[in-house]
């Protein structure tokens, strides 16, 4: 059956007003879950919240377990699925390069444009400095070309490159969760309070 | 964590998440095409012998009348000039409608055997490896075609192994070893190897 | 409170098990029955000899020949630079790198052509792309491009043009030997005898 | 802060996680393809850059290849997806009483620090994700949803990375 609209059964051209309406649910969702305040983002690297870990974990298995479980009935045709492609370098440097992003902004891109449609200011300036660095990107590319290009692998699937079943993958990466949520809400009765 | 005191939401979520699944799962309809042998004993089975029937004993197998099941995958043109008496005609594309599969799978039930020809080996090789996997029965074939089998009945006797296409037919390393038959003009032509413009002409004798 | 966090954590270990006792049906990879049906009712996959040499002496680097058969007649004899997979151990785990190569055009063969069709069936049902069958296998190839048969004087231009490139390609690959004339010359009616057959039956195509 | 009362709570975030999960299920059962965010500021510096300077946009390597004759840059999913976040999250906000005009930041920082260090994060995670061909929503969740490689690697590197850093940063947060 699915999905809908790369084959055609849902015509192409409602594709961007199907967009703004995915699009409207996923910054309701993320600003109910809070993810429109820059310190409980940050809460989850100093361990006095871990809002981020649970939703996007939470949000995670239910996808993974939701795909594989369409796919079995018939529902969703999973190799029809968009798998971005696993660029070692790409991954790695572009990772750390977030990570310090994150870290010193306190927002991704998408929190940040939540954040930003509230009236955070800090969050409209992180936004118009992502579009300067997707530009300083753009100018240095030349440069990095090469590196940017290199050791691309595919659309891998972590199973594969795992050895595992898609199914027995699932299960781990479940329990995973499931013990990363216990763990975490450990650690944060533990970790003084912070008021924000 | 004020926000994990409220958990009604959460367990609604959680339920009609698990609904949906539990729905999914109890509507499921098992394909009716599935393949039933894997690949590994496929290809140690490919090249199993029993499933051959040569021409000459095809006069055996029309006379077990419906303990057979006949099928000719030819076109219904070559169907209307010749064909196997008691014969199916089935277009190799609709052999795994559902009517045809359901009818493949009484057929088994009753024990009858499912014989498949076409106008060589060739033609019905893949189709009955693709019968077979999916599990339905032995599906057996016949060696040489329509013709052979014609043949055969009308009373010519030939050697089985003429309708071995697997069987070497010549010594090809010292076929390779020796040089040309037609010595002809045999040095001269060596430059007028590369020729991609024949290609066309080459595909066009060989279109059959 | 925290009933409802215990409830949810046993259900994730639920979920977790049931994924793993769930029975398969099919392996995701392989191409559905009816998929496959319509690959087999497509004759697009066979080349003919013709075909396959031109690749061969134009060199093509996407082709990738592989022989079929078993151990003993790849060694008595195979096609310049065919890989030996014979069609029982098609599925091992060593060919895999081997036949799955991008960018590669697949080329099976046998004696004559149903090894090679049976290999072509489990390979595509592996999920392989660009796979092809050699029509007629090596019986025809040694018909056609190892020891051309000269079409009468009569035949369409279009023949005698097919046997200049069979000439040339039989040269191209074992030909000019001229000390063995002699040798196999004794041979060669028998062979001819049987070629004729061959094409004979051959004729119903 | 607002009135208590004015203020609604946020989700459960187990909640909000379930319900993220489940759109993210909907979006691949519809566009086979899955969420993004950073992809959307992509398009709009291609489209700028092809207003002021056109001839500049076509000749730099990078840009050029998100330009097309045919299409607009900006006439693309990513862009209208983020203008619904930006719907999306307005409602929510003006539902719960969260609408402000205001820079949040640590008791112990001034505004004007927090704003330089939201503009080098903002900078970083510009080149990030086009180094990582995706952001935090488009290549980590959506690739673990679909359990790419790739997903989980640039995943596990946001978050370590993060970790690593915290230390540094504990005074801008806490």
């Amino acid at each position: 059956m699915g999905p809908l609209i790369p084959q055609d059964i849902i015509n192409p051209a409602w594709s961007n007003a199907i967009a703004v309406l995915i699009g409207m649910g996923f910054g309701f969702i993320l600003e109910s879950c809070g993810f429109s305040s820059s310190r409980k983002l940050a809460g989850v690297f100093y361990g006095y919240d871990f809002v981020v870990l649970r939703v996007f974990f939470t949000a995670a298995v239910t996808a993974a377990v939701g795909i594989f479980f369409f796919n079995y009935m018939g529902w969703l045709d999973a190799r029809m699925l968009y798998i971005n492609p696993y660029y070692i370098n790409g991954a790695i440097v572009g990772g750390i390069v977030m990570g310090l992003g994150f870290i010193t902004g306190g927002y991704c891109p998408g929190t940040s444009y939540c954040a930003a449609a509230i009236g955070k200011i800090d969050a409209i300036v992180f936004s118009v400095f992502m579009m300067v660095g997707i530009l300083l990107f753009s100018l240095v590319y030349p440069l990095i070309e090469n590196f940017y290009n290199a050791s691309s692998k595919g659309p891998v699937l972590i199973y594969e490159a795992l050895g595992m079943s898609p199914a027995v993958f699932l299960a781990i990466f479940v329990v995973i969760a499931l013990v990363a949520f216990i763990v975490t809400s450990r650690i944060e009765k533990k970790v003084k309070k912070v008021e924000y | 964590m004020k926000e994990l005191q409220r958990t009604d939401r959460l367990l609604i979520a959680t339920g009609v998440f698990i609904l949906i699944l539990v729905i999914g799962l109890l509507t499921i309809k098992r394909p009716y095409l599935e393949y039933s042998r894997d690949l590994l004993s496929s290809a140690r089975d490919a090249q199993n012998p029993s499933m051959t029937v040569y021409p000459n004993d095809v006069a055996a197998l029309l006379g077990q009348g419906s303990k057979v099941l006949l099928v000719d995958v030819r076109s219904e043109y070559d169907f209307a000039r010749g064909h196997l008496d008691n014969a199916l005609q089935i277009p190799k594309i609709d052999l795994l409608t559902k009517k045809n599969v359901e009818m493949f799978r009484d057929a088994v039930k009753e024990h009858r055997t499912i014989v498949l020809y076409g106008k060589d080996q060739l033609d019905v090789t893949a189709p009955a490896m693709l019968l077979r996997d999916l599990g339905i029965g032995d599906v057996k074939v016949i060696a040489g075609g329509y013709e052979a089998a014609r043949k055969a009945l009308s009373g010519e006797q030939a050697d089985p192994e003429e309708y071995n296409a697997e069987k070497a037919a010549y010594n090809y390393s010292e076929m390779a070893k020796a040089p040309p038959a037609d010595a002809s003009a045999p040095t001269n032509l060596a430059p007028e190897i590369v020729m991609p413009v024949k290609k066309a002409k080459g595909k066009a004798e060989g279109g059959c | 409170m925290k009933k409802a966090y215990i409830f949810l954590s046993i259900l994730m270990v639920i979920i977790a098990i049931s994924l793993l006792i769930l029975p398969r049906y099919q392996k995701e990879s392989e191409v559905l029955p009816d998929e496959l049906l319509a690959h087999i009712a497509d004759p697009s996959r066979y080349l003919t000899t013709d075909k396959v040499a031109e690749m061969m002496i134009s060199q093509d680097p996407s082709l990738l020949l592989i022989d079929t058969r078993d151990s003993i007649q790849y060694r008595e004899y195979h096609l310049p630079g065919a890989f030996l997979v014979p069609v029982a151990d098609i599925t091992s785990e060593k060919y895999n790198d081997l036949l799955n190569q991008d960018g590669k055009v697949i080329v099976f063969y046998s004696n004559g052509d149903l090894a090679a069709e049976q290999a072509w069936v489990l390979s595509k049902r592996m999920g392989l792309n660009e796979i092809y069958v050699m029509k007629d296998g090596l019986n025809r190839w040694m018909e056609t491009i190892i020891r051309p048969e000269k079409p009468a004087e009569t035949a369409s231009s279009k023949e005698l043009d097919l046997y200049q490139f069979r000439l040339g390609a039989s040269s191209y690959f074992g030909g000019g030997n001229t000390v063995a004339v002699t040798t196999s010359t004794a041979a060669q009616p028998v062979v001819f005898q049987k070629k004729e057959k061959k094409g004979a039956k051959e004729g119903g195509c | 802060m607002k009135p208590k009362d004015s203020v609604k709570p946020y989700f459960n975030p187990y909640f909000g996680g379930i319900l993220l999960g489940g759109l993210l299920l909907l979006t691949f059962f519809l566009t086979g393809r899955g969420l993004g965010a950073s992809g959307a500021a992509k398009s709009t510096v291609v489209a700028t850059v092809d207003k002021v300077a056109p001839k500049y946009a076509e000749e730099n390597h990078y840009l050029g290849q998100f330009l097309s004759d045919d299409k607009h840059p900006m006439n693309d999913w990513l862009v209208f997806e983020v203008i619904g976040v930006l719907a999306g999250a307005f409602l929510s906000g003006a539902l719960a009483g969260r609408l402000t005009f205001k820079v949040e930041h640590s008791p112990k920082i001034t505004s004007r620090r927090r704003l330089i260090f939201a503009a080098i994060g903002g900078l970083l995670f510009g080149i990030g994700s086009q180094l990582g061909r995706g952001c935090t929503s488009g290549a980590a969740l959506t690739g673990m949803a679909a359990l790419s490689l790739a997903g989980f690697v640039t995943m596990i590197f946001i978050f370590g990375t993060g970790y690593v850093a915290a230390y540094f940063f504990r005074k801008n947060w806490i």
